[in-house]
C-alpha cells in the first residue's frame, strides 16, 4: 500500500521551531476561529493558535492535496460502475485533515460516511471503505484495531455510541494525563436535528464524557440548506447543555487543527466534551446519486470555491516560502500515484461468495440462519450444470 | 381516461390529486420539497403548491411523525415521506404508541388521517438500510392500516385512497419498481376505485396459489408465465393490504389450487407469511394439499449489495417452492 | 358538577385596578424570575410583572387550593382501591395554576400525566383523568373539544404533537394578533432529556411555531434528581436552538402567571416559542407506587415545604388584606365540597363492558377485529349460566 | 445449593453473581442505581457494586441503548433496563439498526454483548404502555436473540446466560409473576446450566401441546392440571427462546400429540404464534390432526386495565382452544 509519510502533524510539544514563524497579520473574525484567510494570509485569534514547523505545514497541505485526490477518484469509480455509490467529501478537506491531524494515537474516531479524509489520518489503508461503497460488504472492518469505527449511514446514531466509548474511557480510567484518550463523533448540519445527537450531548454533559462533537456544517443536508434544521448557529447549540461550543472555518486547516486539538486535549485531559462547528461547503453533490443544481445555484457554489481550503493553504506555502513549485508538482504527482494504485486495487476487489449472506449474523451461531445456509447450498447445488 | 405512467409518477400523480382535492392535504418530510424527494416522487409539488403544504422538514424522523400528529389533530391530513425504509425506525415510537393509538385511547374521538409512505425492498445496490422491507413490524402493531402498491394503477389510486382514510396508513411503495411504467386508468373518482383494503387475484390459475405484494408481485407474475410454458397453472394474489388482511380471497383461492407459496423480501421469521400460513392453514386446513411455503429473504441482515440477487426471492426460488409443494 | 367561578385570572387588559397595587419590595433573583417570595412578600422583576385585582388573587389562591384538595383525593382514592395509580401534583399547584390561569380560551394544552392543575383552569371537570387512573379507559376524551390534550405517558411525545399542532395554527393562519391562537406543551425535568423533546426545539425553532415549553423542573425524574439529565440550568437549553428560555419561580403562582403569559402572547403574535422552566418541587411520591424515602431524605423536603407554594400566597393575601380567615375557611370548605362530590362520582364510576376491547381500534373498521370480536361474544356466551 | 426466590429477586441474584464474575458488567437504566429499579430487581446493586457499574441514566431509551453499544465496543458488558415494555421503542433504531447489525456489519469482528432487559406483559392494572408484549419485533430482527424467562430458577440462570452471550440479547422478564416464589438451584456454573436458547418440554402429555413462554406458561401449567382432571392429558412446552427459536422439541411435542395450542399475550397478528403455527405446519404437516390455534391477546391496542383479564389469555380461553383442536 502507497500510505507513506504520515507523521501526526498535531501541534508539536518540543518541535524544532520552523525557519521562521509566519507572521501573524489581522485579527480573524471572533465568532468563528480562523488562522488563515481565503486568501491564504496567516492571521492570530485571541484563544487558538498553531505553532508548526514547516515540515508540518507541508504535510498538512499533502494531506488535503492527496485525499481530494482520492475522493476524485472515488467519485471517477462509481462514474465507472465500479462502485454503487461515492460519497464526496470535496470541499471538507481542511475540516477533515485540521481534526484528524489534531488526534492522539491512542483516541477513537466515530466518523459519518464522508469522513475519508479522517480515514487518511488514521494510518489507514484508504481502500478501506471501498467494500462498502462498492457493494461488497457493509464495512467490514476492526473498527477497534483501527481507532476508527466503521461508516454510520443511519444518521446521527454514532453521536451516542461515541459518547457511550467515551464513558468507558473514564470507567477505565483512561483520562487525566497527557497519554489520555479521548474520542470525536463527527457528524453533519442535517444530523444535528436528530434525537440522538441531542441525547449524546446530554450523556456527554452529565458523565463529563472525553468525547469531542465535530460538526461539518457543510450548509446542506441533501438539498435542505441548514435554515432548515436550525435558527441559531449550531456551535451555539452545545452550551444549554453545559459544554461549550466553538465555531471554526471548516476551510482553514491550521484553526481546524488548533481547535480540535485544544477540545481534544481537554477531553483526555478530564474537562469534558467540546462541540465544535466546521463551518464548511460541500462543493460537489451529496453523494453520486444526487444532482445539487436541482437546489443551489451555481453563484452560491462560486462563492465558496473562492474559500476553497486547499487553495489557501497553498498560497500561504507560496508566500511564505515554505514550499515551491516543484514541491507540489510533487505531490500532484504523488496523489495521482496514490490515486491510480487505489483505483487499481478497487477494481480488483472481488466479489463475496453468495453463502457470505449467512456469515457473522450472530457470534454465537443460530439453527434458523445455519438451516438457511444449507437449504441456499443445496438449492444452489440444484443448479450446477444448468444454465442458470 | 388512460395515461401511461412510471410507478413513482403515478404515486406523485395521485399526490397531487389528493391536493388538488383537500386543501387540508400536506406533504411532509427530508427533501420532498426542492428537490422533490430523492426519488423524485414529489417533483413539483412544492412549486405548485408552495413550501406551507410541501414542507422540507428537519433531519429528524420522530420530529416528522410527531408533528404529523399534532398537525393531525388540528385537522391537516398529513402525508409523510420517509426517505428509505430503514430510516423509519426513529420514529417507530411516535409511530407505535402514538399513532396507532390514538384513536383508540380517545373512544374514537381523535382520529389520526396520517400517511406515512415508504419506498421499500431492495434491488437497486444500495447500501445499507436502504433496502429493508419493515412492513411486519407495522402489521403487528394494531391500529394501523399497512398497504403495498405494486403498479402504476394501484399506486395512482392506493395513495389517494390511503389519504383519504382516516386511520393512519403506512404506505408501503416498491422502490426498485419506481421506474416501472404502467396504465392508470385516471377516470372516475375514489368511490369507484377497487377497495384499498382488498387483495386481488390477479391471475387466476389451478394448480397452486402465488401470494406477493410489492416489488414481488412481478416476480410472482413472472413465475406464473414461466410455469405456465412448463404446463403449471399458477393463481397469482397481490395482497395489496397488509393490515388488515384481507383473507377471503386468499382462502378461495387456496381452497381452490390447494397449494399456496407466499413471496416476501423481509425476512420470514415472524413475518407477514407466517401469519398468512397460519390463518390458512386454519381456515383451510382440508383444503390443503400441502403446508403453506414461504419464499421470503433470508434471516439475517439485508447483505451488502453484491449479495442482494441472491438474498431476494425470485422467479426461480419461487418455482422451486412450487414445485415443493407438489412434493408432499 | 362542582366548578364554579373559574374566570381566567391572567393579566387583564382593562381590569379595574386593586384597592391597592401591592407594594413590590426588594428585587427577586435574576436568573430566576420571582414575585412573591417563599415569606410572601411580593417583589419586583425588571422584566415581568402581573397587575391584577384582589378577586384575581384570591381566585388564583382558591384554585391552588381546590386542585390540591383535589389531588390530595386522588391519592386517597388509590390508597383505598378505587385507582391502580394516581400523580400527585402536590407542591407544584403554583406551576400548573400560574400557567394554566395565563392561556386564552382558545390555546391548546398538551399535557403530562401530572397537570390536573392546569386541567382545572380549563373549566373541565375534574372527573375527566379520573377513568384513565382508575383503569377504565385510556384518557378517552375528546382533546379538542377541551382544548386539552389527553394525558401522555410516554415521556416527551407530546412535545411534538404540541409542536405540530402549533404549526398547524400558523397555517391556519391563526398568529398575530390578540385572538391568535397559542399552544403550551407541558413536560418534566426528567423529559428534557428525550431525542423527542429537543426535535420539538428544533421544529419550533424553525418554523417559529406558536408553542410554549414548560418544564416543571420538580426536581425528580422518579428517583433521580436532576443532575442526572442536566449540567447546565435547564432553561438555558433553548437558547442554542434559537428561542428565549427562562427560569421563573415555580412556586411562584404570580411569577408563574406572569412568565406565561408573556411568552404566550409572544407566541399568539408571531414571535415564536418561549422555553419556560418553572423551579419547583415534588412535594409527594412520583406516583402512589412510588416510596421517595428510599432516594431523597426528609431534609431536603423540609427545605422545600417552606417554599410552598399555596402558603405563600395566603401569606400575601393577608399581609395585603386581600382576604381575611373567613375568606380561607370558605375556600376550604368549598374545596372539601369539591373533593367529596369528586369521590362519590369517581367511585360511581362504572366499569366497561367487556366488548369494549374492540370499540375504536380503527375509525374504518377492520375485519380481524370484528371476527375477534364475534368470536369473544360467541365464547362470553358459550359460558352463560355457567359459573364462570 | 437451592434457595426459594422471587423471580423479581432472581434476576437480581443472577446480575449480582454476574457482576461477581466479571468486572465488565454494568447496569444501566433509569433508577435503577440508588431506587433499585421500580421493581427492586436491581437493589442494592448499586451500593455495593458503586455508581460506576450501576448507572442511573437520562430519562431517554434511545440514549441507553447507543452509548451502551459505545461501552460494549469499548469493552464493557452492559445490561440495559428499559423501565417498561411500552417504553423500548424510542430506543428501537438503536436496537434494529445497530445493535443488531453490528456483528454482521463488521464481519464478525465487533460483537456487541449486550443484554436489554424488559419486563413484559400485563395484567398488574397498569396504564397504557406499561403492560405490553413486544417480542415479536425483536424476534422478526435478524441479529438479536430473544429469550422470556418465567421461573425463578430460569431467571437466575438465563440472566447470567445471557450477560456471558456475546451476541445482544432482548431479555424478557414476566413482569406480573415478579413476585412470584420459586425454588433455585444456585450450584454449579453456567455450562452446567440448562442452554439458554433452548425450549424446556415442562410437562409431559400425549394429547395436545400446550406452547408458552413468560407469564402464560403458568396459565399453560394450570390449563394442563384442570385438563388432566377431565381426563385429558396435555403436554406443556416452555419456549424460552424466542430467537432463535429451537423448533425440534416442539416438533418432536408435536408428533406425539398432532395438536398444538400457542399461548401468548401479544396481539395474534403477525406474532411468533404465527411463525410457530407455520414452521409446525411446514415440517409437520402430516402429524397434525388439527391446525396449530393460537389464544393470544387480541388484535387491539392494550387496552384499559379493567378490560385486561378478558383480553389476556387465561385457563379457560386456553382450555377452550385445546377443545377446538379436537373439533377438526
Ligand atoms: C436516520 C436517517 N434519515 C435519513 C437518511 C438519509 N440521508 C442520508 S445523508 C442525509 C443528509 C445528511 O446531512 P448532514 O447530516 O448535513 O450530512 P452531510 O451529508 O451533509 O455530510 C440524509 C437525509 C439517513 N441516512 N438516516
Ligand atoms: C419513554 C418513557 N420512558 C420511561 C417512562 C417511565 N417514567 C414515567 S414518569 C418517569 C419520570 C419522569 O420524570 P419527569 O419528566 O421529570 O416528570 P415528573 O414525573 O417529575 O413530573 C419515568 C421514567 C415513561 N413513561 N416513558
Ligand atoms: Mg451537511
Ligand atoms: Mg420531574
Amino acid at each position: 500500500m502507497v500510505n507513506g509519510d504520515q507523521n501526526r502533524a498535531g501541534p508539536k510539544k518540543k518541535a524544532a521551531r520552523g525557519r521562521k514563524k509566519p507572521a501573524a497579520a489581522a485579527t480573524g473574525p471572533v465568532d468563528m476561529v480562523q488562522l488563515l484567510t481565503p486568501e491564504g494570509e496567516r492571521v492570530s485569534h485571541p484563544e487558538y493558535d498553531v505553532d508548526l514547523s514547516d515540515q508540518q505545514y507541508r504535510d498538512l497541505y499533502r494531506d488535503m492535496v492527496i485525499v481530494r485526490r482520492l475522493d476524485a477518484e472515488g467519485t471517477a469509480l462509481q462514474r465507472q460502475g465500479q462502485l454503487g455509490i461515492w460519497a464526496s467529501l470535496l470541499g471538507q478537506e481542511a475540516a477533515q485533515i485540521g481534526s484528524g491531524r489534531a488526534l492522539a494515537k491512542q483516541d477513537m474516531v466515530f466518523p459519518t460516511y464522508r469522513e475519508h479524509g479522517v480515514l487518511w489520518t488514521r494510518d489507514i489503508d484508504p481502500i478501506m471503505p471501498f467494500g462498502l461503497f462498492r457493494g461488497i460488504d457493509l464495512g467490514g472492518w476492526d473498527s477497534r484495531k483501527y481507532r476508527f469505527q466503521m461508516y454510520t449511514i443511519v444518521i446521527g446514531a454514532q453521536s451516542l455510541h461515541a459518547t457511550g466509548y467515551a464513558m468507558g474511557i473514564t470507567k477505565d480510567g483512561k483520562v487525566g494525563g497527557d497519554d489520555g484518550e479521548a474520542v470525536i463523533a463527527y457528524f453533519g448540519d442535517g444530523a444535528s436535528s436528530q434525537g440522538d445527537v441531542n441525547e449524546s450531548f446530554v450523556w456527554a454533559s452529565v458523565y463529563n464524557a472525553p468525547v469531542v462533537f465535530f460538526c461539518q456544517n457543510n450548509q446542506y443536508a441533501i438539498s435542505e440548506p441548514v435554515i432548515r434544521q436550525a435558527k441559531a448557529p449550531l456551535y451555539k447549540r452545545a452550551d444549554g447543555f453545559g459544554f461549550p461550543g466553538v465555531r471554526v472555518d471548516g476551510n482553514d486547516v491550521l484553526a481546524t487543527l488548533a481547535v480540535t486539538t485544544r477540545a481534544m486535549d481537554n477531553a483526555r485531559h478530564g474537562n469534558g466534551p467540546t462541540f465544535i462547528e466546521a463551518y464548511t461547503y460541500r462543493m460537489g453533490a451529496h453523494t453520486t446519486t444526487d444532482d445539487p443544481t436541482r437546489y443551489r445555484d451555481s453563484g452560491e457554489v462560486e462563492a465558496w470555491r473562492a474559500k476553497d481550503p486547499v487553495s489557501r493553504m497553498r498560497t500561504f506555502l507560496e508566500r511564505q516560502s515554505i514550499a515551491d513549485t516543484d514541491y507540489f508538482d510533487g505531490i500532484d504527482a504523488e496523489a495521482q500515484q496514490h490515486a491510480l494504485d487505489l483505483r487499481e486495487r478497487v477494481i480488483a476487489l472481488p466479489d463475496p461468495e453468495p453463502g457470505a449472506i449467512f456469515d457473522h449474523v450472530y457470534s454465537g451461531g443460530s439453527p434458523l440462519v445455519e438451516r438457511e445456509r444449507e437449504e441456499f447450498q443445496a438449492y444452489h447445488a440444484s443448479f450446477e450444470g444448468s444454465e442458470h | 381516461m388512460s395515461q401511461t405512467l412510471r410507478i413513482g409518477g403515478a404515486v406523485g400523480a395521485g399526490l397531487r390529486r389528493a391536493m388538488e382535492d383537500d386543501p387540508k392535504v400536506i406533504l411532509m418530510g427530508e427533501d420532498v420539497g426542492k428537490l422533490g424527494g430523492v426519488f423524485r416522487v414529489t417533483d413539483g409539488l412544492q412549486k405548485d403548491f408552495g413550501e406551507d403544504r410541501v414542507i422540507d422538514t428537519p433531519l429528524a424522523e420522530s420530529g416528522i411523525l410527531g408533528t404529523a400528529i399534532g398537525l393531525a389533530i388540528r385537522g391537516w391530513r398529513p402525508v409523510c415521506e420517509i426517505q428509505f425504509n430503514g430510516f423509519v425506525y426513529p420514529a417507530f415510537d411516535q409511530i407505535v404508541c402514538q399513532l396507532a393509538k390514538m384513536h383508540y385511547r380517545s373512544q374514537g374521538t381523535v382520529p389520526l388521517p396520517i400517511v406515512v409512505r415508504i419506498p421499500c425492498g431492495g434491488g437497486i445496490g444500495a447500501v445499507e438500510h436502504h433496502s429493508e422491507s419493515p412492513e411486519a413490524y407495522f402489521a403487528h402493531t394494531a391500529g394501523l392500516k399497512v398497504v403495498s402498491c405494486s403498479n402504476s394503477h394501484d399506486a395512482y389510486w392506493m395513495i389517494q385512497q390511503a389519504i383519504a382514510s382516516d386511520d393512519p396508513v403506512i404506505f408501503f411503495e416498491p422502490l426498485r419498481r419506481y421506474q416501472e411504467k404502467g396504465e392508470v386508468d385516471t377516470s372516475g373518482d375514489l368511490s369507484q376505485a377497487y377497495p384499498l383494503f382488498s387483495t386481488k387475484v390477479e391471475r387466476e390459475g389451478d394448480d397452486a396459489t402465488v401470494v406477493a405484494w410489492g416489488s414481488m408481485v412481478k416476480v410472482a407474475h413472472d413465475a406464473a408465465t414461466a410455469a405456465a410454458e412448463e404446463g403449471r397453472s399458477l393463481e397469482v394474489v397481490n395482497l395489496r393490504t397488509l393490515s388488515p388482511l384481507d383473507m377471503e380471497p386468499v382462502y378461495a383461492s387456496v381452497r381452490k389450487t390447494g397449494r399456496m407459496v407466499v413471496v416476501h423480501e423481509a425476512p420470514s421469521n415472524v413475518g407477514i407469511g407466517a401469519e398468512i400460513a397460519a390463518r390458512v392453514t386454519q381456515d383451510c386446513f382440508y383444503s390443503l394439499e400441502s403446508p403453506v411455503l414461504r419464499v421470503t429473504g433470508y434471516d439475517t441482515p439485508y447483505p451488502a449489495a453484491r449479495l442482494e440477487e441472491e438474498y431476494l426471492p425470485d422467479l426461480d426460488r419461487v418455482l422451486d417452492a412450487v414445485d415443493r409443494t407438489f412434493g408432499y
